[in-house]
């Protein structure tokens, strides 16, 4: 963390409330008030999820975590509201509410969207939690953790402070590794970035990358004014950070003619600019954003991707949420596994209905959060283990840090493993040389 | 209302489903078990009781077949009382099938009756003291034509 | 015979009339199976009857078609002569008696002082009360005069069919003769009412037999008419009923259905809310009834029966409007402008909300710059989960 | 005028139209509000997200196998108990006579002694989820005024409904007067509470289903 807030002044309960339902209101459309109005109080959204499975806590019922906005929503921009108001039918929001709605909204959900997927009703769970996450950003309620990150990160584009730039790491890494980070080209197919995690914690990652890319002859370049993948922005709730922090690697691309932007192992990276970059910037994007594992798979179809088979026995996957079940990734990974000769053994509840590893949605940097992260995940490790498979793989280095600080915690003798490491291990034939 | 009116004897008409044939229809086993009812109590108690075949909705092969039930018993008696009436001992003693007929010989009343004899065989002391004086009278009246 | 006819028992006019005790209990069971009653009542009955006193009877038609007595004289059992000659007394009836003009209306008038307190009304048609009561007039007198001085010193009032009883037809919306039934005009005397277009004779008969044999009023529904004939509804004591609970409806008055004789419920028949004696004391000395010849009952024993919409509207159906007018037209408009007036409610409550979102996101941003300030950081306490 | 005949007449008259003044109100009220345009570029074609949304509509009605595990007794809890309610509602002769008053329109019904018992065994259904909302952890919190009081009101339907059929406790007109007054009452609140759901249903799961199929991801 870096240099604590020189706050002084803690915002007014008022200033939080007004700041709460600034952020509720510039999110609200048609369609999030459709899904407000439609709820039925069913609770069926909280056997969906793995905070509320593993604590049978009803205040972790995903749709319960909104409530004060469900609240606001009825008061001020129901079909009734005037009604409302006028009879005192809901209450106003107050400062405390959402002071005690800061643990649900931030603590306990990891944006995994599995709640979207059980409502009857149909009611996106995941994306009113996304916006009532907004909503509490504006009210100065984004945990320290995020708020501190996204605002550094969209003040200089690193979201901590590191002794030695990003930049010249990645450099190192490349050296170390004996790989070629290419590094501003003026022109390039594809734009890389590279999570912040990587770079602190799985550098073979970083270079792996590399080597993928230099296998496939891509003309590719990382950008030092867009290099970070990450944006806290998103997890903070914080809109215009969030904007921020995407158009600098939007404009990076642009600047290099890039076709397509490529999304490191970074689930929620992915969903920020894959799936909400364009709408913050205004209009479509003039290329196409992809994920790696997505990019790998379409090259392994086009046949310009060549693995050879691995030796190794079963394996399992763990499915990012945001790559998955939010974004729609489910086949590419499993591809490519299969093109390496893995017999892949999967988790009981996999693809689509996989459990989150617990760490999304910026839970693993929360302090606080950490004793109710380590329940709730508990389960995820249980089914990890009874697939009894021998390596373990994934494709976002969010969930890899997660399961490695449960293989801390929890003693655990499983190591999460990088999909794409794994990939660049495989590669096949010889390396064409990048033009 | 008469308790009898509220047993909940289904009526069926036309295509309504048919009663098993070999036994009694439902309707006509209720029928039955009311007169064994009235019997008990009779037996028990000396009271009389009666069943009103009018009130019962009951179809024509209802009627037979619980004819046919209770058979035929040694008694016939035939009343001629503004109208023809005819009482009939069934198989079952104690039990009568009564047919009362106005006189234009339209069935107006037809009742099963739970009693040693029939009432309205029965005379009262007033009838017999009124038979009594009107057999004096004819035989007044027979000696007064003989005198004179 | 030296008795006069008001000292009379009934057992004495029996006799006097050659009614020998076994016709007599054949009459009574013969009535009692009428009324669907049981058989030992009608037993009961023959010996109440025989020691009883036979009512005067003053019998009353006003704003009414005749219908009811045209009814009343197809009793069968008890026949309307036996009725009349052997168990009440029948002072005054100005379609049936004998005298007319002066002479019927002294014999009203005799009938009345002699039976003060004692005799028996039975009011046929609703009274006018419009225009000073001028539209049902008999010598002069109009028939609300009639019925105040009749009634005061009546034992009971006994009101035959729907029109004394309810109002019926005349009181019928827009009831132009501002006719009431007697219950609304006589408040002090014991009122029975025989409601029916017209009342099932035997009951009407029946009634009175019973009358005349306890002495007391029967036992009354909320209507004030007797429970023994109106205690169930057709469709309780319908022979057609097995069909409802099977849910087999003719829809049409000539389909397969209706010739199998199944419910006419769909066909508008209001048996489930009428109450009348009709499917066990029939019509005709027992032969039918309206349901039994394919027609549904069209409730004319219920209050405002001709006011409650089509009479071949299933009860279940909705009514709009006045009687009979059972328009989907009606209801498609009222649908419409409610869902357009609705519409532009929404919109207008949209535009509101729009409104509210513009103000709430406001353009006083700084001022509630919570989360740009650099310096107001968030404060957060985290709560630990327990 | 009598109870029935109020209640089937002016009563239903006015419910009516409140339920489509309300619902019209609610509905326009939440269409007319802003819409953001996706700017993003869909992994499946307008055509195959359609079909999501479509698709969407129906496969939600039964749980993913992997939360049936969890959810498939209250689910089929509830489910049946709406089927239920929609056989009593669509099946029963002197109801599809309302709907041909209203519509023109008339189908076949169910035998009255079927609706009969599914009618009883709706209302035994209505009363387990009544009791599972009360003592489930998650309901119990989530419940508000709105959910008591639309299961009040639906379930006073059931019971008149059921009353009158059985001719219990009063007499025909007044239980069936009182059936149709309480049908009125859950029209007139149907548009102002959950029973909105009914209307919401479909849409909801279609825009859900909409949005996932163009993501491609499982919906």
């Amino acid at each position: 963390m870096n240099s604590p807030p020189t706050a002084d002044l803690a915002p007014t309960p008022a200033a939080r409330v007004q700041g709460a339902m600034r952020g509720f209101a510039r999110e609200l459309g048609a369609l999030s008030a459709f899904r407000l109005d439609s709820c039925i109080h069913c609770g069926i959204c909280a056997d969906a999820c793995h905070f509320y499975i593993a604590t049978e806590d009803p205040q972790y019922t995903p749709i319960w975590k909104v409530e004060p906005f469900k609240q606001a929503y009825k008061r001020e921009s129901s079909a009734f509201a005037p009604l409302v108001r006028l009879f005192g039918l809901k209450r106003e929001v107050t400062a405390e509410q959402l002071g005690d709605w800061q643990h649900l909204l931030f603590d306990s959900c990891n944006l995994c969207g599995r709640c979207s997927l059980i409502c009857p009703m149909g009611i996106d769970v995941a994306a009113l939690i996304e916006q009532a996450r907004h909503a509490m950003f504006e009210a100065g309620l984004a945990p320290p953790e995020l708020y501190e990150r996204a605002a550094l990160q969209s003040r200089t584009g690193q979201p901590e402070a590191s002794t030695e730039p990003y930049r010249d790491q990645l450099l190192a890494i490349g050296r170390e590794h004996g790989v070629v980070i290419p590094l501003d080209l003026a022109e390039a197919e594809v734009m890389l970035c590279v999570p912040r995690t990587d770079i602190e914690h799985y550098p073979d990652a970083v270079a792996a990358l590399a080597r993928v890319m230099t296998h496939l002859g891509v003309r590719c370049t990382f950008r030092s004014d867009g290099l970070i993948a990450e944006n806290y922005g998103y997890f903070a709730g914080g809109r215009d950070w969030q904007r921020e922090i995407s158009l600098r690697l939007i404009e990076q691309a642009v600047a290099c003619k890039a076709k397509t932007l490529l999304v490191p192992e970074c689930g929620h990276a992915y969903t920020a600019l894959r799936w909400e970059a364009a709408d913050l910037y205004g209009k479509p994007l003039p290329f196409e954003v992809r994920h790696v594992t997505e990019y790998l798979g379409e090259q392994l179809q086009a046949g310009r991707l060549k693995l050879k088979k691995a030796d190794t026995g079963k394996v399992t996957f763990h499915d990012p949420c945001q790559l998955v079940r939010k974004g729609g990734v489910t086949n590419a990974p499993r591809e490519l596994m299969q093109a390496m000769g893995l017999s892949v053994s999967e988790l009981q509840n996999h693809g689509g209905f996989a459990f989150c590893c617990g760490g999304g949605g910026g839970v693993i940097d929360l302090k606080g959060a950490a004793p109710l992260r380590y329940r709730a995940m508990a389960a995820k490790l249980r089914e990890v283990d009874d697939t009894g498979a021998q390596a373990f793989l994934t494709s976002c280095s969010d969930c890899r840090r997660t399961f490695d600080d449960a293989r801390e915690h929890f003693r655990w003798d499983k190591t999460p493993h990088s999909l794409l490491e794994w990939v660049a291990a495989q590669l096949a034939g010889p390396q064409k040389s990048q033009p | 209302m008469s308790e009898v009116a509220n047993i909940g004897v289904p009526t069926q008409l036309g295509a309504a489903p048919a009663a098993d044939s070999q036994g009694l229809g439902a309707g006509v086993a209720a029928v039955a078990y009311e007169i064994a009812h009235l019997l008990e109590r009779l037996v028990a108690h000396g009271e009389c009781g009666a069943i009103d075949l009018r009130s019962l909705p009951m179809t024509i092969a209802d009627r037979l077949r619980l004819q046919e039930f209770l058979g035929s018993g040694e008694v016939r008696a035939e009343i001629s009382a503004d109208g023809p009436s005819v009482v009939r001992e069934t198989a079952i003693p104690g039990v009568w099938w009564s047919e009362h007929r106005n006189a234009h010989a339209e069935l107006i009343a037809e009742v099963i009756e739970v009693c040693p004899v029939p009432e309205i065989l029965v005379l009262s002391k007033e009838e017999l003291a009124t038979g009594s004086s009107s057999l004096r009278e004819r035989i007044a009246t027979l000696r007064a034509a003989h005198e004179s | 015979m030296a008795l006069r006819d008001r000292d009379m028992t009934i057992g004495d006019a029996l006799d006097r009339n050659h009614v020998s005790r076994r016709a007599f209990a054949k009459f009574c069971m013969a009535a009692a199976s009428a009324m669907a009653l049981p058989p030992m009542v009608g037993k009961a009955m023959a010996e109440q009857l025989r020691v009883a006193r036979r009512p005067s009877v003053i019998y009353l038609s006003f704003q009414e078609c005749t219908g009811c007595l045209e009814s009343l004289t197809r009793s069968f059992t008890p026949s309307i002569e036996g009725l009349i000659f052997d168990v009440v007394s029948l002072d005054y009836n100005d379609t049936l008696m004998a005298a007319s003009g002066a002479a019927a209306e002294e014999a009203r008038a005799t009938a009345i002082k002699e039976n003060y307190g004692k005799y028996l009304v039975i009011v046929d048609g609703s009274v006018p009360m419009g225009d000073g009561g001028i539209y049902s007039c008999a010598g002069g007198r109009s028939a609300v005069d009639v019925l105040r001085e009749t009634a005061k010193g009546a034992a009971a009032i006994v009101c035959v069919g729907t029109c004394s009883s309810f109002g019926g037809i005349p009181y019928a919306d827009p009831n132009p003769t501002g006719a009431l039934p007697v219950s609304d005009i006589i408040g002090n005397r014991p009122i029975i009412n025989i409601s029916g277009c017209p009342p099932i004779p035997e009951v009407i008969t029946g009634t009175l037999l019973q009358y005349a044999a306890r002495g007391t009023l029967p036992d009354l529904d909320a209507q004030r008419r007797p429970t023994a004939f109106f205690g169930n509804s057709i469709h309780d004591r319908c022979y057609r009923r097995p069909f409802y609970d099977q849910g087999k409806f003719a829809k049409s008055f000539d389909d397969e259905g209706a010739r199998n004789g199944w419910c006419l419920y769909e066909l508008g028949c209001k048996g489930p809310t009428t109450y009348n004696a009709c499917a066990t004391v029939k019509w005709n000395g027992g032969t039918s009834f309206p349901i039994e010849s394919g027609h549904g009952c069209i409730g004319c024993s219920e209050p405002g029966f001709w006011d409650k919409g089509s009479l071949y509207a299933p009860l279940s159906a909705a009514r709009w409007g006045k009687a009979g007018e059972a328009t989907s037209m009606e209801s498609l408009e009222l649908v419409a402008g409610g869902a357009i007036v609705g519409a532009a409610v929404g919109a207008g409550a949209a535009l509101l909300g729009r409104h509210r979102q513009n103000q709430l996101i406001g353009g006083n941003e700084p001022a509630a710059g919570v989360a740009r300030a650099p310096g107001a950081g968030p404060e957060v306490t985290h709560r630990q989960e327990k | 005028m009598d109870l029935l005949g109020f209640a089937r007449g002016t009563g239903l008259k006015v419910a009516l139209v409140v339920f489509c003044f309300g619902v019209a109100w609610r509905l326009v009220a939440v269409a007319l509000l802003k819409y953001k345009r996706n700017f993003n570029e869909p992994r499946r074609s307008v055509a195959h997200s359609a079909l999501g949304g479509l698709l969407t509509m129906g496969s939600r009605s039964w749980p993913h196998a992997e939360f049936i595990p969890r959810t498939g007794a209250g689910e089929a809890l509830g489910y049946s108990y709406h089927i239920g309610l929609f056989l009593i509602v669509l099946a029963f002769a002197p109801h599809i006579a309302l709907f041909r008053s209203l519509t023109g329109f008339s189908w076949p019904a169910l035998p009255s002694s079927v609706i009969t018992i599914i009618s009883v065994l709706t209302l035994t259904l209505f009363l387990a989820v009544l009791f599972r909302r009360v003592t489930n952890g998650v309901m119990r919190l989530l419940s508000n005024f709105d959910d008591y009081f639309s299961w009040f009101i639906t379930a006073s339907v059931i019971v008149t409904g059921l009353a009158a059929t059985a001719h219990f406790g009063a007499r025909y007109e007044t239980l069936l007067g009182l059936h149709v007054l309480s049908f009125d009452a859950l029209l007139i609140w149907f548009p102002f509470g959950k029973l909105m759901h009914a209307f919401y249903l479909l849409p909801s799961r279609a825009f859900n289903g909409y949005l996932l199929a163009r993501k491609g991801a499982p919906s």
